[in-house]
Order: structure tokens, then C-alpha cells, then sequence
């Protein structure tokens, strides 16, 4: 047993330290570190900086771009780029259609899409849910009917995170009607510029709108963008869900927002003395400081695992419920840190280039907020009571 | 013992229900709540000739109610109908002139609901409870100078008059400072869970005479008055909350049943109304205080109501939200702006950790 | 709205406190204070005061011979009781047989029992759980043959409290066998000095003997002991199982242990200041106390709806877990406020007479075994999990 | 990083295992625990003889393990057979002595574990963390004089040796007392959770040495090893607990299915596996740095654990009885035991509430 990391990997996390010094935008990294909103152009621009030095698609096997990183790598760079404020890369493209294409695409496929993913020239989204089928996913009806070389799609996507700006969207459909309900769903891409999308954007509680519903009236999609074999993409779908993703804990950004949380405690006054010396607050960060020391090497042990070919398997939901509960928790601790100051709503503080007098202490506007917006956590990429059925399920075996 | 409201009282919670329910139901709320004015100058006007506002006073103050259990059906229905009129400032600012200046000519508007008062005390710093306020009002010619800075102080852009505490050399004061006073500036913004709120800066403000030499009392009351309003209305809240939540689950299906047939969330609907009811208790224990205790013993029982609220409300804001899973979050929803409303009770007037330190200071005092 | 008691009824409960003043002897007061053992001739000794008093069977109808109370009354009866460290009454016979026999049973059954429940002649236990049927009790296999005059009782009950002490048991046993699980359920009194009754007590982990099996080998049981119809017994059952309990709650109770325990946390020294100002014990204590003022008043409004006609549904289901809940954290922290001298353990020292030093603080030696018999609350009489779910179908009706 | 145990350290914890299987059931276990004795000399030999006590001590104490995972596979082997023999004293008052008086003959009978050392340093006033104890060692013609009393010390019958500490006119320090010494009282009981305690007076007990003068280090790493080892011992207790409830869930029918099909246990055990892989995190958090880490830095990690292991442990223990209904609670099953010795460990050196607190004010340090 040892928790301390080999001097190459310790050269490695220098190495990345090095990298985010140099090239992470400070402008990039103050909109993270201040909850303010990322623009299309902020997140391209991140993407092909990593990119540019090859660590965008961190988890890829090298012959598609990827750098070979071992799974530890890959935590430490996750660790350090949160702690960094770096934005988060996002996932559509690179860490979910990409490892489906990569294991059940065509070769044709692959080579067109994958380069495309890396570049940046196509932005992709997904298309899961619907408005009928949430945790029960299989119940889904968008359909796709097969015309010649073409299917036509009809149906309804929702909650399909930033599809304002995408391309493309990755979808299951069903191609067999008669089927049971697990089967005859396909794995479809379809291009976002076809003639019967149409993307309508759902506003969140606080105001934001990244999440939309997605619209499909008679779409052709050439058969070409068939993922694997028909009526074969529940197969497809699964392997995404429970695709070993090394970062599906958070750590690195609970660890970030923690440290914040921490320094502002030390500056703002509750009763007169600083925050941190209230003891329930301060027992209320110690409990969460100590559930994260914990989950971090939860979340080492599961690497680990991994690293040594151990199946991810009831671990990686234990590490969905953990993890965000632990970021949930430091959301909440900024709203409350911030008492009556958590009330001003003014949004356009949150945008680029805005100059107006702050309201309260900085970055009290975006605790409530913020707050509110994170509930997602427990409740997307498979829900939290989703998360404890599959725990029980693999564990209790019933 | 009793647990009915009076006829009167019940009358007073069903009118106000009904004409909220027709003249600001949540989609006209919302518009409202969320816009530019951050209230109803309609809704305002229609509740009080309802005379709600009355409702919220003695009659030695020209109201015709103004026990715990009028304000507690009062904001009760506030709560449920998310109401954003400006009826906190109206209660505390009101409730604090009608000790410390019974004989104001300003009373009587503001009783009547047809003047808009609000109440600026919070300030920028939480300080101990003994500090001095930052606020300083100086002997000046002519009257008095006020200078300091007011926080988050509800509806204050909409209020004709303001009632301001300061420190003197002789105590704490209350100033009535009217809205259009010079070296006055309120700057003014929308809250998270809807309604306006404003920074309120005093410069060398001068007003000619203060309401009151030791506001202490005044506050106090204003203070206990504020904890029982915000406790009541997130009662309210959380009720509309709950049911929405029993409705969705009854209707909502998954695998081919109602979500509600699945036990992991039977058995948190069933602890979310079990708590909901200790809300309820905690909410009569607060006015029942408000009428039958005083000091000490009052507020100890007030802070143990916030407190209830507060961490009750976190769990029935929370709970309801991942039950009805994504939708939950919308705007679209109604529940979403519930439980935005539920959530920040707790950061108005002290939060549940802060009361419940009160409630413990108080019990060894 | 008025939470304030009637003139009359704070007479009443001065009646009480100087009822509890004269007639509760101190030995037993201090035996309940301190958590002590109480013996069968305790328990009796304190029935006979009250029935002395005609206070004994307090909701019984006064033809025989109840005190004729209101609902208010007997909360307030129950409240004092409890805080001046009363025993509580042993329910199986006045509580529990009692109420079924007057609502269901013949005239013969009882001017021939209830008279000598009040008395004393008869002490009562109950058989409804069995092994294989805990919350499941309509699954349960005693079975009732008919047999002439008489039925033959084969079968074993458990969870039978003081059931070591009883002189009779009343039963739900199997009349019907090939009745559905629900039907085919009797209500039978057995007269436990029947040849081939045999009682056995179970160890609890706390050391404590006061549960108990109950085995019946080809038990002849005179058919006059069959209460209401054969077969029918379910119905009796669930009467007995919903017959509004004004002390389910068990507010007396928990605000008198919470009285000692706040005394206690001044008296004891933690990190060298009274216990008492150790913020989170402070913290943990405060909120026991705010959640058992809700409950008080929660208590007083079913007790009030209970007095306007209201029928307990829900709402006995709430108080039993919320009242259990409050119980349990407070047996938790007087476990907690003892710190190590928690753990020593010296049975002896709950018995009447003993003589030897005690060790650590007083009563600290009771703390952890009452914190593990009190584990009991939320499983017996109806665990709150088979509360919950009948909350939640009452509610939401699913 | 390497999250498997080194492969002597786990044929260690194996044969650990394998022993207390076979020599120290459950059944077995009790009868002793709750017996005169509260121990087992014939296991504490046979352990004696397979070389545990050693694997708690480096070599330059004469054993060959002694580090932060040693300590841990040990205990939680210990937690998991819910033994009660003499480690707790052993590792304590060894480590103490390994470093206050390395050159001690005592020691290396304790490594070998052939004799029995009760660390009696715990007083009954819980006193705060810079004050003196109570207890008093004055120099008296042929050496010290110690007065006062010492509380629930572990195993304190069985010891032959009693590693007392005491405050001197130069500072706190380490004595050692034979069983017998003259003036020495220890009144031993029963523990609830099995095993005994004592209370250890002592009145005028002379004895010619000190082990150590300032003992302040000695006892910083007696605390530092008995904060992990008792971590440790909650974890392997856990394990069992849980595991006997997923057994109980797969078996125990309830409205003919097996109660793991109810969700809202499903949900509930889910939580239950989480915690306790939360709970062994912590531990080898507690290891890891209990090795490579010293000081403020080292205790406030100990402290995370205990922490943890006792927040852990109630939801262990109350859920594993709640689930397991009735039977859960009687005597004649294992979990019961398993379930009050989790608790206890709360009990011992400082529960989560003060570690939590030691955890927050080594933070600010």
C-alpha cells in the first residue's frame, strides 16, 4: 500500500502544472474561478489549445490522437486543470460519441468524425432523453423509418446541454416498433443542419438556458450514419453510460471550489468575527473537507483499479453519488457563506466586460445561482436514485 | 386549546387566497416578480383594499388585527402564491413606527396600505449582536445627518419612505427618511427568487427629527415580527411545494408505473409531509410566542422557528426538485421558482445555524 | 386559534402533579429516572395506585370504568406522568385486549376480563409476530383446529414482551388455512398455564430479558375465548393496530429525558468547560429540543382533531416516527455526552440494593444499553418503515 | 500509488484472519468477552505466538513491521473477529515506551507479546488539550510518588505493567507501575460492547524511576497509533455488519420476496456500501499519513479518520439493526455485538464531534 505517486508521475503533474502556467488564459480562468458564463468561442478556444499540444482527447488509444496517458495520468491532469480553473472540456464529442465510434463505428466513420471532434470543426450534442423517458431511457420514441438509403426521424429530444451551438447530435432511436423495449433502438447522427431540426431552448430556474429541446419533423439521415448494427443500440448506449470515465467524481473541482470557499470564509464576517471561527460553519466545511480527503482516494482507489484492469462497475456510481453530493454540499456552503448577499440576482455581472459596481461581496451574486443550477448534478447522467438502484443491483444482486 | 383559525381570520386567509389565485396567479407573478418594477402596483393596491396591510395591526394602531396568528395566515398565503408585494417592509417598518411613534401621521397610510414603507436596518457587515451599527446620525442645524449604507433592504425603490436605523450619541435611533431625500441613493436590483431589493447609501442625509431617541424596542419588535413573516411564508411555500410533489408523483409515469409506486421515494414523500407538519408546529409555536411571551422567551421560540424553517425548507426545496428530476428545474415549472423562494427564507433575517445559536444563547441567558 | 389550555383543564392537570406527588412512591420515580430495572411487583404496585384512583384504564368508557376524559385530558395525564418519572402503564391488557374486547367482544368476555385487567388478577401479553412474519403479520402459520368445544393451538409467536409474567396471551392464530392471507385469521385468548404453552425468554443486546418466544403445543383453548367471529380476526387486529394511541407520541417521555440530559450537559466537563457550551453538543442538544417543541405542538393538533372528531390516519403514523426519532437522539446523546464512561457496563448497578461505588458519572453506566434497547422503537409496533409506507398511501394513494 | 497491501503484510492479515476464525468464532468470542476474564490468554498466546504484537513495532523496537498499514491490517483483522484481546494496551503503551525508553527490558516482551501493558494515561475529567493532568508525581526518597486516578483504562486486570502518566515539576512524564505495586487499586468492570476496563487509582505509589521525563512525545504517538488502530478496528467491524446485512437482504422474505427487493432498502444499503468504502479511505488516509507525515499535519489526518469512522459507524450500526428488523437486536446474533462494539469506538479517545473540532483547530494552527 502506497498512496504517493511515482517520481514520473510526480514529473508528469509538473509537467501539466507547467502547461496550464503557460497557456491557460488568464481571462479563461478568472471567467471559471468567478462562475461567470463561458461563450461558444471561450470553450473552442480551450479545446484547441489542448489540442494543440495533444491533450485534448486525453482517454484515446494513440493511433486516433490520443497522448497514452495512463489512467493516473489522466486523474492527475483532471486534478490539476480543475485546480487550475481551466474550463471543463466538453464531453459530447470528445469523452461520449468518441469512444462508441472508436469501439462499434466503421473505419469510414472514424476517420471522418474523429479528426473533425479534434479540430474543433464539428461541435456534437446528445440526444438521450425525452420528454417521456427520463431514468426509464428505453422507453423513448423518436423514431427513425428506413426509405431507401435514408431513415426519417420524427420525434422529441430534451435536455440536450448546449445544442444551441452544436453541429451534430448523437441520438437513440427506435427502429423497431414491435420490439421489446430495450430493443430495436438505434444509435444515430444526424446532422443538425438537416431541414426539421430545430433546437427550442429550456430556461433553467436561474435564468440560464444551455439545455434544449430538440425537434426532428420527417429528418433524412443517410444510413451511412448508422452507428453499428441496427436495432443494436442499446448495446451502444450502455457502453457509453458506463464507459470508465476517470473524472466522473469531480474531485479536482470540488478540490478547487473548496479552496475558494476556504479563503472566503476567512474573509467574510459572521457575527462579527470572521466566518471560519463561527463553529457550525466551520463544522459545516470540516464535515465536506473531510468527505472530499476521503473521496479523493476513493476516487485514487478506483483509478487504480482500473489502471490494473479491475471493471468499473457498481464503483463508478458510487463515485457519480459521492461526487456530487461533495459538490452539491460546497454550493450550497457558498450560498449560505454569502447570507443575505446571496440574494441580488444581476446577470449581466456574469457576462463579459460588464463594469457596474459590485453588489456585496465579490462573486456573491453567483452563489445562488450556481446553487440552484447545480441540483442538475443528482439529477442528469443517470440520476442518483438510478445510481443506487444499479449499486444495489451489482452489490446486493437483487 | 385550539387549532382553528377564527372565522374572521379564516375569511381574511380565504380572501386573500381566492383574489391571489385570480389576480397573480404564478405565470403573472412570475412576469411581474422577475420585471422591471419587481412587484404589482395593481396586486398591491387590490390587497389593500382588501385590507391586508390592516391586518397586520392592533387596532391601537388603526388596524382591526395584528396578532401572531393574523400575520401568520397573512404570509402564509403570501407564500403560497409567491406573492412579491411589499408586505415585509410594511410589517417590520410598520409594526417598529406603531411602538416607537404611534402618533406618526405616516402610520396611518401605511396601515391603510396606501403608503409603501421599507425597512432599512441590515447592514453590509453581520455584526455580534451588541456592535454598534456603522450608520451614524449626528446633531446637525435643522435636524439630523444620517450617513451609512443599508443591505439587500426589500422593495426599498418602491417605498415613498424609508425607516432608517442609526447610532447617536445617545442610542440607537430610527429616522423616517422619504424616498426623493438628498444624499439619499438606492440602487436598486432584482433578487434570485424574484421581487426587488436595493443597496440603500445614506450621504449626509438630513432629516429634521428622529421618530425615535432609543429604537431598541422598536427594532426588536420589528425583528420579531420580520421572523415570524418569513417563518409563516415559507410555510406557505412549502405546502404548494409538497402537493406539487404528491401530484407528480401520482402522475408522472416510469417503467410503466406512477414514479410514486417506487418505495425509495414513497418513503421520502412520506418523511418530506412528516416534516412539513413539524413546519406547521413550529410556525404556531412562533405566534402563539408573538402574542403570549415576551423577550427573551419570545425570541427564542421565533429563532426556533426560523431555524425549523430553514432546514426544513432545504430538505423540502431539495427533495421536491430531484423528485420531479429535470423538469423540476425549469422555469417553466412553478415548483422551481417554490423552491428558489423556499431556499432563500434562509438567508433572509439570519439562517438556520445563525437561529439556532440564538435559540442557545437565549437559553442560557 | 388558541394553543393555550381551558381553566378547566389546567385544574385537571394540577389535579395530576398533586396526584403524582402523593401517591408515586419516590422508589419508583428514581427507579425510572435512572433507567433501572423495574420488577414485575413494581409495575403492579404502580397499576394498583392508579386503579386505586380509577385513573388506571383512562380511555376506557366509564360503564367500565374509565375516568371519562377528554382526549386533552388524558395528553395531559400522560405528559405529567411521564415528567414526574411515572412507570408507564403495561399496555397489553388495559391498551391493547382491552379496546377490542369492549368494541368486539360478548358481554360474557367482558364483565368476566376487563375487571380483572383494572384489578390485576390478569397480566397480559401479546401474540402476534412470528418468526417468519414481522412486518408481514398477515403471513403468519399459528395454527387454531377446531376441535369440539375446543381449538388445538400449534405454533410459535415471538417478540413477546414480558410475556414472562403473563398469566394470558392473546393471540392472532390460523382458523382458516386455505383462506387467503388476510382472511382465515382469528383472535384467541390463551390461558398461558394451558398445558403445552412454553415461554422462552430472548436475550436483547443489551443484556435485557424482556422479550420472549412463545411456543403452543397442541394448546387446547376453550371456544369461548374466541373473540368476535372466526375467521374475522384481521379486522380486530388492525383496530388494535390503528386505535388512536394519545401517547404514541411519547412527548412526556422524551421532554422529561430531555430535562435530565440538559441538566447533565452542565454538569459534565468537556475539554475542560461544562459540556453545556460545547458548541456542538450545544448545536446536536438544540436541536433535539426545537424538533420535540414541533412535535409537542404536532402532538396537541392531532390530540385536538382527535377531541373535534378527526380520525387518526397519517397522522398516528407521523407521530409514532417522528416521536421515536426524537426518543432515539436522545438516548443517542446521553450515550454521547458520557464520552468513554459510556462503555463500562455493570448490570448489577440497575438493580435495587446494589451498594457498590458507582463508576463515572451517575447513570453514565445506563446509557449505551438504553441507547441500544431503545433501537427497539423504530422496529416494534409497527416499524417505521410499515409507517412510512402507510403515510405514503394514505397521501399519495399509490 | 498501490492500493494493495505488500504481500507479507497481506499473508499477515490472512493468517490474522484464518486463526481468529478458527480459535475465536463469534460464539467463542463472547463467552470470553462477557466472561471474568474479558479476554482470551489462550488466543492472546497463540496470537503472541504467530507474531502479531510484533507487526505493530519496527525493527529498531524489536518487531518487524510497525507501520501505519501494519497497525491497519491488524486492527481491522481485530474489528472484523471483534477480538478483544490485549492490542489496544499493546500498541499504545509500546509505542510510548519505544520511544520514551527504547532500551527498556519491558519492551521486548511487549513486541513479543508475552506480557500484557495497559497504557493508563486517560483521566476521568475530559480536560482541554493544554491542561494538566490530574494526576501528580512527586520525587520522594527512593524515587516518585504518584497520586490520582486514571479512567476506563483497556484491559488494565490482565497487564502486568501499567504505563502511567503524571505531571512533574519538570513536565509531564511516563511511569511505569507493576500490577502489584503498593498503593494501586484498579477496579476493573465489564465493558458493554465486551472485553473489560478499569478504573486505576493510584495513592502514594512509589516506584524508583521515570521511563521518561518529558513524555509529551511518547504520548502524542501513543495517541497518534491508538487513533488509527481503533479506526482501523471500526472499519473491519464495519465490513462484517455491512456484509451480514446484504446476507440478511438476499435471505429474509417479508411479503414473499426477499426484502432486497423493496427499493427503499435497495436505496438504503446503496448508501451503507458507499460510506464504508468512504470509511476505508479514510483509514488508509490515516496510515498513509500516520507513516509519512508528523505533527499538526499527521493528526489533523488521525483526527479526519475517527471523525469519519465514528460518523460512518452510527449509520453502520443503526441501519444494519433497522434493517435486520427484531432479530437484529437479540443477543444470539453476531451483528448485535458487531453493532455495539462500532458504536463504542465513538466512545473511545475522543468521538467524531471532538475530532471533528481537533481536525478544525489544527487546521487554523
Amino acid at each position: 500500500m502506497d498512496l504517493r505517486f511515482t517520481p514520473e508521475e510526480e514529473a508528469f503533474r509538473e509537467e501539466v502544472r507547467a502547461f496550464l502556467r503557460d497557456k491557460l488564459p488568464r481571462r479563461l480562468s478568472d471567467k471559471v474561478r468567478h462562475d461567470h458564463t463561458l461563450s461558444k468561442a471561450d470553450m473552442e478556444e480551450w479545446h484547441a489549445i489542448l489540442n494543440a499540444r495533444g491533450w485534448l482527447a486525453n482517454h484515446w488509444p494513440v493511433e486516433h490522437g490520443g497522448p497514452g496517458w495512463s489512467v493516473v495520468q489522466r486523474a492527475i491532469f483532471e486534478e490539476e486543470a480543475a485546480r487550475a480553473h481551466a474550463p471543463r472540456v466538453i464531453p459530447f464529442g470528445v469523452s461520449m460519441l468518441a469512444p462508441v465510434l472508436i469501439k462499434y463505428g466503421t473505419e469510414e466513420q472514424k476517420s471522418r468524425i474523429l479528426p473533425r471532434i479534434l479540430d474543433g470543426s464539428d461541435w456534437w450534442c446528445q440526444g438521450y432523453s425525452e420528454p417521456g423517458s427520463g431514468s426509464d431511457l428505453a422507453s423513448l420514441k423518436t423514431s427513425a423509418v428506413r426509405d431507401g438509403d435514408h431513415y426519417i426521424v420524427n420525434g422529441q429530444k430534451t435536455w440536450t446541454t448546449l445544442g444551441q451551438y452544436a453541429d451534430w447530435i448523437f441520438c437513440l432511436v427506435r427502429t423497431d416498433p414491435k420490439a421489446k423495449a430495450q430493443e430495436g433502438i438505434s444509435f444515430l447522427l444526424i446532422d443538425m443542419k438537416s431541414p426539421g431540426v430545430e433546437v427550442r431552448p429550456i430556461v433553467l430556474l436561474d435564468g440560464d438556458a444551455e439545455v434544449n429541446e430538440v425537434f426532428f419533423t420527417d429528418v433524412r439521415v443517410p444510413v451511412g450514419n448508422l452507428v453499428g448494427e441496427e436495432n443494436k443500440g442499446w448495446t451502444y448506449a450502455k457502453y457509453l453510460l458506463t464507459y470508465e470515465r476517470t473524472n466522473i467524481a469531480g474531485v479536482g473541482a470540488s478540490a478547487a471550489a473548496f479552496d475558494r470557499l476556504k479563503a472566503l470564509a476567512n474573509t467574510l464576517t459572521r457575527g462579527g468575527r470572521p466566518l471560519a471561527d463561527d463553529p457550525l460553519f466551520a463544522a459545516r466545511m470540516a464535515r465536506v473537507e473531510i468527505e472530499l480527503a476521503n473521496m479523493t482516494t476513493t476516487n485514487l482507489r478506483v483509478v487504480a483499479a482500473a489502471a490494473g484492469g479491475g471493471a468499473p462497475g457498481a464503483e463508478s456510481s458510487m463515485l457519480k453519488i459521492k461526487g456530487t453530493e461533495i459538490r452539491q454540499a460546497i454550493t450550497a456552503l457558498f450560498r449560505r457563506a454569502y447570507g443575505p448577499y446571496a440574494q441580488p440576482f444581476i446577470p449581466e455581472a456574469f457576462e463579459e466586460g460588464y463594469n457596474g459596481e459590485p453588489v456585496g461581496p465579490e462573486d456573491a451574486g453567483a452563489a445562488a445561482p450556481s446553487y440552484f443550477n447545480n441540483r442538475k448534478l443528482s439529477i442528469f447522467g443517470g440520476s442518483n436514485e438510478v445510481q443506487r438502484n444499479i449499486i444495489s443491483k451489482m452489490i446486493v444482486g437483487l | 386549546m385550539d387549532f382553528h383559525h377564527y372565522d374572521d381570520r379564516q375569511m381574511l386567509a380565504d380572501t386573500l387566497r381566492r383574489y391571489l389565485a385570480a389576480e397573480a396567479p404564478v405565470e403573472a407573478r412570475n412576469r411581474v416578480a422577475y420585471g422591471d418594477t419587481g412587484y404589482s402596483p395593481a396586486v398591491w393596491a387590490g390587497l389593500g383594499e382588501l385590507g391586508i396591510a390592516g391586518a397586520l395591526f392592533g387596532e391601537d394602531a388603526g388596524g382591526f388585527g395584528g396578532s401572531g396568528f393574523d400575520i401568520m395566515v397573512v404570509f402564509e398565503e403570501l407564500g403560497r402564491a409567491l406573492a412579491v408585494e411589499p408586505f415585509l417592509g410594511t410589517l417590520m417598518a410598520g409594526r417598529a413606527l406603531a411602538i416607537a411613534a404611534p402618533e406618526h401621521a405616516a402610520l396611518a397610510e401605511i396601515v391603510a396600505g396606501t403608503s409603501i414603507i421599507a425597512f432599512a436596518h441590515q447592514e453590509p457587515q453581520d455584526r455580534a449582536a451588541g456592535d454598534p451599527l456603522a450608520t451614524r446620525a449626528t446633531k446637525v442645524e435643522g435636524g439630523w445627518s444620517l450617513d451609512g449604507a443599508k443591505a439587500v433592504v426589500a422593495q426599498a425603490e418602491a417605498a415613498a419612505l424609508l425607516l432608517v436605523s442609526a447610532e447617536t450619541e445617545d442610542g440607537r435611533s430610527l429616522f423616517l427618511v422619504p424616498a426623493g431625500a438628498k444624499g439619499l441613493t438606492i440602487r436598486g436590483y432584482a433578487n434570485v427568487d424574484g421581487g426587488r431589493s436595493a443597496e440603500v447609501t445614506l450621504r449626509g442625509v438630513v432629516v429634521a427629527d428622529r421618530v425615535a431617541a432609543d429604537g431598541a424596542a422598536a427594532i426588536a419588535e420589528a425583528e420579531a415580527a420580520g421572523l415570524l413573516a418569513l417563518s409563516a411564508e415559507g410555510l406557505g411555500a412549502m405546502e404548494v411545494a409538497k402537493e406539487a410533489t404528491i401530484e407528480y408523483l401520482r402522475t408522472r409515469k416510469q417503467f410503466g408505473v406512477p414514479i410514486g409506486k417506487f418505495q425509495a421515494l414513497q418513503h421520502r414523500i412520506a418523511t418530506v409531509l412528516m416534516e412539513v407538519e413539524q413546519a406547521r408546529s413550529a410556525v404556531i409555536n412562533a405566534a402563539d410566542a408573538f402574542d403570549n411571551k415576551s423577550g427573551t422567551a419570545r425570541d427564542r421560540i421565533l429563532s426556533a422557528a426560523k431555524h425549523t424553517i430553514g432546514a426544513i425548507g432545504q430538505l423540502v426545496a431539495e427533495e421536491a426538485i430531484q423528485m420531479h428530476g429535470g423538469i423540476g428545474m425549469t422555469w417553466e415549472l412553478p415548483l422551481s421558482h417554490y423552491a428558489k423562494r423556499i431556499t432563500m427564507i434562509d438567508q433572509q433575517l439570519g439562517d438556520q445555524d445563525q437561529h439556532l445559536q440564538r435559540f442557545i444563547a437565549l437559553g442560557r441567558s
